[in-house]
């Protein structure tokens, strides 16, 4: 990307490095072979779709998270982030984590941040803060989140992928 | 000289023309507006402002049945919008024109009235295949309660029209009604009205167009395009929102049951029957967009003041500048190529999401509308989810549509 | 002193309220302008002009697809109002809050879609025989089209709900909505909402206010009231025309069918089959009316500060006052004589027809409106063909009823 | 009635004696024992109603007009007027001076008026001219004229009543 001579600057306040990077190259962009529940999210207004799949340790927490999105960069990177740092906690946090993801995008920023103790995750969500300047996207931000919810919403009911 | 018509073409004083337009002064993200998505909803001229403001400050009152100076005030400037339309539109009368809230209630009158109304289960409405869920969804709803088959007229890959196709819909001798769009709002194409209009007629089959679009970039005479109805909406035409009009020949009103039952529309209420006011009151349920009408006088007013000709020419001479310009933007698709077309230009960046793209120009203080817009077949015969979309106005200039190609070549450089 | 409450009356400052509505400094033949014609559209202030100027000149674009900052800005300026309804109304989320066009329409909605989508031939709606128009003949429709047989409630010689013959409509167990007016146009009736609600309820009917006028006069909290869907109309509760408000309780907007098609209320098009958006949106289809939502709150917050109690408390003694006044000048009859009532004064004149009446006011400066009132059956009821009506804002003084009361003595001394 | 003392003279500019007079007391506000047609007018926004009796002479002038009407002064007094100046006219003749009767209360003036040839007769019509200053009252004070202008239509078409 060549940058500062072309007066990119300022495009970088939402479009960071690492969403560009995430948004072009996810980590986690694939369904994994093994997954015990799975959810959709769609956004209608403008066909963005991302579906993610989630494997639990057999303490119930998360073990693994990955996802196939059609989708803009912002809601493709937002997922891979959140595919990132909800690895390894009980679905609990991961439900308090978007809880203050969610305020940090509407927003830009998050009291409820340090009482969910969740601070270095959100350190490594905080690219996406930019996103509160533009209303329009909060939806892109958040849409796997919502699947993922989704998807431990049928954990908790017992449902899932039988193995 | 206008590229089209070889003729001279007459200059907009663009100067004086934005200085009428308060809000294109204003900055966004610290930068100078740019505004390209007026076939949205388009800017508003001070005249409709000042129309507005000044109702409200000397003579308003609800209008119709006052007795009283203010009510009466009120409803010679509300009325005389009526008359601006009828003239504006080459009505054959005042009384073929009625209010509706916006096009979008102008079709579904005519679904609704006309559909349940005048057309027969068994028979069949046409749309094509680049309308406006506006003029999709009405007739669905139609075809589930009252048994009318949907047909779909195809468009060819330059995105006009496939007469050929179109013409064989009416094989059958089924079809009642065709409801097309003038001028579609995605691919900018203006479809062949009078030859839509002979083969309907040709066929026994009534014709409503989608104007929403078509009106705001072409002079409209309904007498010699020769259709049954046209709708469209006052936003577009740089009026306020919350008013759209229906035209139909008046023996079509006059055939149509009412639409919404209420005050205004009756001629006499008993419990046991309620007669109906003569056209176009039966339509016109409620207290009217009284206001909106006023404005929307003062902004057809502003229109015939410039003059379609010149906005055209203007209009013209844009796009064919915009697609020169975005051509030469590497990794643009640039959808739809029709011969005849308005201020529309839609298109997607290879590697750039559509979103990503109106954001990234936004940034940069340009307005462009990304996604289905209200089109998804058409999306889908495009085989697209979404499309980033700039459309012009009688204000935008040159140096705007330079603007949106040297902020796309940053946004493709960005994603590159 | 309140009379009606014995508590102290909350002082409105009228001399600075006044100020607030530039129209009421204007003159109307010579004479100082008397505006008594409320009820049929109000006056606006300036808070809510330039709301709407504000919004046309400094960040207009269309709602809710658009990705830019003009887009984002309108958007949020216009939800917002339906944030402010909601509080208004205290309904029990801002998801029960529709826009319409006006009340009228919003009547129409619950007729056709709760109406034709939920109710079942054989079963009844009741009105009573003092509603408007807008109240009477939607369900007429709905009974020729659907087979809902439509009864009507009976009223006093005072001009009240006769509770008896009311809860007697329900003894077949076939009402299935009772659709009523929480305030009459023409004898300023307040029905008894809550008993009303406990009645339709016991016998498992649905209760739709038409709050028309009574919000314009009452805090309305349809949570309190328990009814299950209230109408109203933006213009007359000072905001600009061209929007209306449903509420309903969100279940039964859930299990409602949507009334318009087009964009704006679906979630997906495809030919085959379109799917609805999410409440309250599924009901709201096409551009809505941006700047009118963006004047109605505007008009709301001017109402919220002047407060609820203050606003009804001056009212009820202006209108203590109008009934003194008018009952003392001679062969003046006054319709109606409810124990709860808002704003609204009627009367016939012995020996002079309402509208040489009004016109004889009007030429004295004093706006009233005269005629059926969009209410023939209750004429009927009363008598009478028409009559001329008085009616009271926020913004009325114990002068201007004096003024009329004056006015009158002289139309009486003329026709004497 | 008593008049300056009271501040009335506001009031006259379209409420002229003769209008209150003939509104009070009209001349032929009653049905003629023997008419040739009869016309109804409706004004349904208000509820004012006029049916209009026409008898014509051997000549097929208009020999008697009389009607019955609900209404209010200004329509009354305008159907007094018009039976007045109607009598004794060819139908073609009794249609110019609606002509210009209706022009005259829409605008004020009557530019028509020298060419019908009807000075006369306007000139006993000119007290409704103060109409114009109150638009919605035109319907008032037409509404007459518009059952006159009906029972003319029936009679040219040879209906009418048999005698
Ligand atoms: C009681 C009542 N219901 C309904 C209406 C209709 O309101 P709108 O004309 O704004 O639809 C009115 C006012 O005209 C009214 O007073
Ligand atoms: C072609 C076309 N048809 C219909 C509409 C609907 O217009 P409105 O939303 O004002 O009802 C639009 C614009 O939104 C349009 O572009």
């Amino acid at each position: 990307m060549s940058d500062s001579a072309a007066g990119l600057d300022d495009l970088r306040d939402l479009y960071q490095e690492v969403v560009m990077d995430r948004g072009r190259h996810p980590r986690h962009g694939a369904r994994p072979a093994r997954f015990d529940v799975s959810a959709r999210g769609d956004n209608p207004m403008c066909g963005d779709r991302v579906e993610v799949f989630v494997a639990f340790d057999p303490q119930g927490a998360i073990e693994t998270v990955g996802f196939e999105a059609r989708g803009c960069a912002i809601s493709i990177a937002s997922a891979d982030l959140m595919a990132d740092t909800v690895t390894g906690r009980a679905p609990a946090d991961a439900r308090a984590l978007f809880a203050a993801f969610r305020e940090m995008v509407k927003t830009g920023h998050c009291p409820a941040c340090d009482r969910a103790g969740d601070a270095a995750a959100l350190e490594r969500l905080q690219p996406l803060a930019g996103v509160h300047e533009y209303p329009s996207r909060v939806k892109c931000a958040t849409l796997a989140w919502h699947a993922l919810d989704a998807a431990l919403d049928q954990a908790a009911e017992g449902k899932g992928v039988t193995r | 000289m206008n590229a089209e018509t070889g003729r001279p073409t007459p200059d907009l004083d663009l100067d004086r023309i934005r200085a009428d337009f308060p809000i294109l002064a204003q900055e966004v993200r610290g930068k100078k507006l740019v505004f390209l998505d007026s076939a949205a909803s388009a800017q508003k001229p001070r005249a409709v402002i000042d129309a507005m403001v000044t109702a409200m400050e000397t003579q308003y009152a609800n209008v119709h049945r006052g007795l009283h100076w203010m009510s009466e005030r009120t409803t010679e400037a509300y009325e005389a919008t009526r008359d601006k339309i009828a003239v504006l539109m080459n009505a054959a009368s005042r009384e073929e024109i009625v209010f509706t809230h916006n096009s979008t209630e102008a079709l579904n009158l005519v679904a609704h009235s006309y559909g349940r109304g005048v057309l027969r289960p068994g028979q069949a409405v046409v749309i094509s295949d680049m309308e406006h869920h506006s003029n999709i969804v009405p007739w669905q709803m139609l075809r589930d309660a009252h048994g009318i088959e949907l047909r779909v007229a195809p468009i060819t890959d330059a995105g006009e029209l496939d007469m050929a196709a179109f013409e064989a819909l009416f094989a059958d001798g089924r079809v009642g009604l065709v409801a097309i769009t003038h001028m579609s709002n995605v691919l900018g194409t203006l479809t062949p009205a009078e030859r839509i209009v002979a083969i309907a007629h040709a066929h026994g089959a009534k014709v409503l167009f989608d104007g929403s679009q078509a009106i705001v970039h072409r002079a409209i005479d309904v007498q010699a395009l020769g259709c049954d109805f046209y709708a469209w909406t006052g936003h577009k035409l740089y009026g306020p929102t919350g008013i759209g009009v229906l035209w139909a020949r008046r023996e079509l009103l006059e055939e149509m049951p009412p639409f919404l039952g209420g005050g205004d529309m009756i001629s006499s209420v008993t419990y046991a029957k309620t007669s109906w006011a003569a056209v176009p009151h039966k339509f016109e349920a409620g207290t009217p967009a009284i206001l909106e009408g006023i404005g929307l006088g003062a902004a057809i007013d502003y229109v015939q003041a410039i003059g379609y000709p010149a906005i055209a020419a203007h209009e013209a001479a844009l796009v064919e500048h915009a697609l020169a310009r975005l051509s030469a933007v590497p990794g643009l698709t640039i959808f739809g190529r029709a011969q005849q077309r308005g201020g529309v230009v839609s298109f997607a960046m290879a590697g750039a999401h559509a979103h990503d793209v109106a954001t990234l120009l936004d940034r940069q203080g340009i307005a462009v509308r990304a996604g289905h817009h209200c089109a998804e077949p058409l999306m889908r015969r495009l085989g697209v989810d979404s499309t980033a979309r700039a459309s012009f106005g009688l204000y935008t200039t040159r140096d705007e549509i330079d603007a949106l190609a040297a902020g796309l070549e940053k946004v493709r450089s960005f994603f590159a």
